[in-house]
């Protein structure tokens, strides 16, 4: 076990299931010879050679196309986003091929598809290129969609999207690439559709993703000054959600925020709380609150961004709320 | 006229190796891509009528002719090659080796479909013939032709793609990404601009620049190449030489094969945009069922009596998909939530059961 | 007042608008020449010419951006889609353009277009062509979302939407494109942002939007049969939600299911749950149920799809559920 | 040098309606030119500096070793035309005349900035100078110059529109079909692509099947220029023509000018994708202030010392552009909540207050 960041543990996984499996491949803008954007992808190229670490042309609707008609033919690629916001362009091909096919082929094609890459707002890169994707590609059936927030996550949970025969989004958040932690050496898994519990409370229950969950547990240590115990759940999953877990937290704390960069009209943190009040009606104390990021579009200056971005002020506003 | 009006260009030659060349077909070889053609013919017509009687619903496009343009193309791959098309797909299925059972119970959304009745007339698939779809969204199969063009080649398997598209479809930006892509890594593929002078009540001058269609292609240096799509023959000599190309080379090329729809876009089209002579000239002047068999006559290559037969098969053959798709199950309501996610092999299954 | 179809009632507001305003044009593939893929635009190439009703190639990234270009000069473009399952290929043309960029140039330009169009499942026509982009579109902050489920409505809110001077996406339903009801002449305006109380009751709330409607009202007619008196509210617009008409409906019923052909997973439905439940967390007597279409991608034959749509019996089913 | 390498094409002869001849400028025109060029350079470079102190934030693309594509091209145009571009948009804006202190705060995300701080460096607009963007999707501003094209010809205003973009935004599709829409429905529109080899670390033959790019707009009949993008009065000769092309006849052109930039894609790239070399080379053969200082003094229209003055006037108007950025205030945060919606005139606005 050692200290990596989270880009360091995605590049692990990567190469490892690269290593394991012939037939996975890395394509994306400038993740071969610049070595990744971003980073994630540094030494592949010289591990495994441009077969199967593929510079693309800035035509994220040709490649991501391209690598769904792979997939169909049973190659399983990882597709990389520079950002999901470039994702837009390329929206077609990842809701009705990536999403669709299977279904349409009446299950004779798989599409073993990882699209991942980096998401999310905060950097002060503007509008057009700070958009939390989760809730577009959570509403398509077809597609799993996964969110980590800490690098033992990033690469456990990596891995299994990439031995997954169906196709996953998996999005990263660039806030997150320099973030440290422990990560297990070599073969890690972390399953898909389980929620982690990354901080024990009794009188409210933070649900969070990503980048958010930091936002959260910093909350919730503040919280704990003030004498209030949260729980904190990291969704790790967006979907499948797992309920399991967090109905039994709701069942023991009976108040809930949910916490998320998503813009807020039907985010995902719609729909966990629609499924909370659903399930565990009985069990709610007091309204689940939201802290999202605010329904404008992302500012630029600094002092306008952060007051749209998810902030532990606002989280201990709404756990109190939700308490008093 | 085999080839009167068909022009190629290839913006970069590759001296020295010369592809083979085009096999000559037998008599009897012949004969069956004539009766490839009166299949899909009869099938459609077959189809035009349950769709009048509500059998089938939702969207319906007939490729009546266009025959030539899928059988002649596709009697020049092998069978491990792969084929994808945008909706108008029955011709392209069949010409592939699809039964007609199969496809006629899809149109009918019954569960011996091709696609278990999931997919309907805009969406067949075979895996076991390469059949990729029948997509739904204009130009969308394009970058999906690249991509098994490029496993193709990853897999070195010598295999190549043929990707139909329509003349409207070339001004969707995904096509021209696509293109890009085949020319710049050199992908085995080839994309057929089935050039019917319509998309949908549009004709081609209102919705294209630049004519003809395949000097898109030069952009990107990738071969050019235009046939005449009445003309089986034609189909199949330009055809071979982009087959070869990808083959050979792994070099893509474009194909402009000029035809005509007899049927309107799809079943509801009024079809205002065009006049019933025009309709009329094209299908006296080049149908190429007549054409081609009135060719095979002049070479001695079948006799009346042997096309009446192929007639009658082919009538009886589209008669029986109907008569096995009317007789076929509907599907089991409970089968609209199986083949959303492929089971799981390398880990333990993680989706909770859908609904719950 | 005629009755009319709710395609006449479109076509109506079209025409009465460009007349009103040079500065208004049609622009979609199939509207002039063709009269419409679905109709609606009949007439009006007739009537306004080529300059103003204008047919575009299958190019609708291209068309979309030439709309928002055209509306940063002060046209007022009506772009419509055939189906808004197509507008998928233009995601990003009408997020980061219509959607952001009156934001990020500070205020200076305006983008008063429409984008509009025929969607929904229900007719067979495959998981490609069947979707309801409604929550994608409501997402995104600068966007307006309109949906009507009536004639009256239809031209009402056509005309306010050509009438802002914001980015609205109007999204029609092809199930409806025949239905008939009585239609004011002349100058009709429905204001956005404000549900219709299609159906007073008092023992639970339906809230639906366009064909979805036409599913509640069927249920709470059946519901009335069995002494159940269920209100009805058409949402008409999606964004911004009418709260204070769904709040004060929850009020006096204390029971809600909602109804949307929305895939579950961050529905709009998700959206007004979150709310209801946020806002009027006393009032609620049991969980707020929703009938969405299933998470699945949309099947062609008949009898899966109907299983997949929303439904009469599936809206009484939740609404017996919600008063158990 | 002046048009050495350079080559057009134009695939439709427009016979007998030969454009108005490009104007001489006088030596203080000329001046100016350089004048501008000078001013981008510096503005940046203080730019840079503002960046590595964490003033200005987010991405920052730099313009340097660009300045005359930009400074020529826009040199072409009416006040009235219009401009839109990428996110390498500084150059531009300064080109069209905003001024040094809007654009340096915005950099600073300052309220003073030329989109209130909200748009940062790939998002500079002023619509007084119809500058219609800095546009940070690769490729996204193309449909909308089509769109300003269009609703200038819409209301016969005789303005046109000049669309820069990349080389490596040549390959998405939303381009394709903007050259497609352009070409078909003749919109006053130019499309400039600003061949600096690159697109962030991959080159031109690495991105792109097909050379030189211009032919991309052969397959749409539309013109095709190319220009050496170091050499101002070469970009101004070509634009030129291409301008008149869209002024008088309203057609569309795609004009190809290769240039070169000094500076990493954006401010954090480690360039290691070309040799330090290459840079220097191409700083010491083609830097476009160099050779247009020299080409002046030889003409005798610009003296030493006159260049000194200018170089000084520039270093100080780009030093008070900081001085303005760093004293003016930060936005309110309630300005968050500002500039979403237009004001509603044509009935009673409808939204709720945010966050309510
Ligand atoms: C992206 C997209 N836009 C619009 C449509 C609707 N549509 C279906 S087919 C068609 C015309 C296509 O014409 P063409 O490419 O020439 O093919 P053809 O129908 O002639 O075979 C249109 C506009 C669609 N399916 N997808
Ligand atoms: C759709 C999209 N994909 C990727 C990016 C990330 N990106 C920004 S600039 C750039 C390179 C563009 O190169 P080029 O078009 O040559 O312009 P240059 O930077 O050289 O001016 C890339 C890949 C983006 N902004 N948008
Ligand atoms: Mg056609
Ligand atoms: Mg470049």
């Amino acid at each position: 076990m050692a200290v990596c960041t989270m880009r360091e543990a995605l590049n692990q996984a990567l190469s490892e299931e690269m290593e394991r499996d012939e037939r996975v491949f890395l394509m994306g803008e400038e993740v071969a010879e610049y070595q990744g954007a971003y980073k994630v992808s540094s030494g592949l190229l010289q591990k495994f050679g441009p077969k199967r670490v593929v510079d693309t042309p800035i035509s994220e609707s040709g490649f991501a196309g391209l690598g769904v008609g792979a997939a169909m033919m049973g190659l399983r690629p990882v597709v990389e986003f520079m950002t999901w916001s470039f994702s837009m362009v390329a929206y077609d091909q990842i809701v009705n091929n990536a999403g669709a096919i299977r279904y349409m082929s009446g299950g004779q094609y798989s599409i073993p598809i990882v699209f991942r890459g980096s998401s999310g707002a905060g950097l002060q890169v503007g509008a057009t290129h700070s958009h939390t994707p989760e809730n577009w590609y959570a509403n398509v059936p077809a597609l799993t969609v996964i969110t980590p927030g800490f690098p033992d996550d990033a690469k456990g949970l990596l891995k299994s999207a990439i031995r997954s025969n169906n196709p996953v989004c998996f999005i990263e958040n660039e806030k997150l690439y320099g973030f440290k932690d422990e990560v297990p050496d070599g073969e890690w898994i972390v399953p898909i559709g389980q929620a982690r519990i990354r901080r024990e409370g009794n009188d409210v229950t933070l649900i969070a993703n990503s980048a958010s969950t930091h936002v959260a547990l910093g909350a919730a240590g503040k919280l704990a000054a003030n004498g209030i115990s949260a729980e904190v759940i990291d969704l790790r999953t967006i979907k499948p959600l797992d309920l399991p877990t967090i109905l039994a937290s709701v069942a023991k704390t009976n108040r809930v925020v949910i916490v998320e960069e998503n813009k807020p009209f039907a985010g995902w943190g719609a729909q966990v709380a629609y499924e909370i009040q659903h399930r565990s009606f009985d069990h709610l104390d007091a309204p689940i609150e939201r802290v999202t990021g605010l329904d404008v579009p992302q500012p630029y200056a600094r002092v306008l961004e952060q007051a749209v971005m998810p902030s532990e002020e606002r989280v201990i506003a709404a756990a109190e709320k939700s308490l008093a | 006229m085999a080839t009167a009006g068909a022009k190629k260009t290839r913006s970069k030659e590759k001296p020295g190796k010369s592809p083979a060349v085009l096999p000559i077909l037998t008599a009897t070889e012949r004969v069956d891509l004539l009766r490839k053609m009166v299949l899909i013919r009869r099938f459609e017509q077959k189809a035009a009528q349950a769709f009048m009687q509500a059998k089938i619903k939702g969207f319906c496009h007939l490729y009546i002719g266009q025959e030539a343009v899928a059988v002649g193309s596709i009697s020049t791959l092998h069978e491990g090659d792969a084929v994808i098309t945008a909706y108008r797909d029955h011709g392209h299925a069949l010409a592939r080796g699809m039964s007609a059972r199969e496809c006629m119970a899809e149109l009918f959304g019954k569960i011996t479909g091709c696609s278990r009745g999931k997919g309907g007339s805009m969406h067949f698939f075979s895996k076991e013939k390469h059949f990729h779809g029948g997509h739904g969204i204009v130009g969308g199969q394009t970058p999906l032709a690249a991509g098994i063009a490029f496993a193709q080649k990853y897999n070195q398997s010598g295999a190549v793609t043929v990707c139909y598209l329509g003349d409207g479809a070339v001004n969707q930006g995904a096509f021209h990404e696509a293109l890009n892509l085949a020319a710049l890594w050199k992908l085995p593929v080839i994309y057929v601009i089935e050039n019917n002078e319509y998309a949908m009540g549009t004709s081609q001058h209102r919705s294209s620049a630049g004519d003809p269609l395949v000097k898109r292609a030069d952009g990107y240096d990738m071969a050019g190449i235009t046939a005449h799509g009445a003309d089986v023959d034609d189909v199949r000599e330009k055809m071979w030489d982009a087959v070869q190309l990808a083959r050979t080379e792994s070099l893509p090329s474009l194909v402009e094969i000029k035809t005509y729809r007899y049927r309107g876009h799809s079943m509801s089209d009024p079809g205002h945009y065009r006049s019933k002579d025009e309709i009329e000239n094209r299908k006296k002047e080049a149908d190429p069922l007549a054409l081609y068999r009135e060719r095979l006559y002049k070479e001695k290559a079948l006799t009346e009596k042997q096309y009446e037969e192929i007639e009658r098969q082919c009538v009886a053959e589209a008669e029986d998909s109907v008569a096995f798709a009317e007789s076929s199950p509907e599907p089991e309501v409970n089968t609209v939530f199986e083949d959303i996610f492929a089971p799981e092999d390398q880990m333990p299954e993680f989706r909770p059961p859908i609904g719950s």
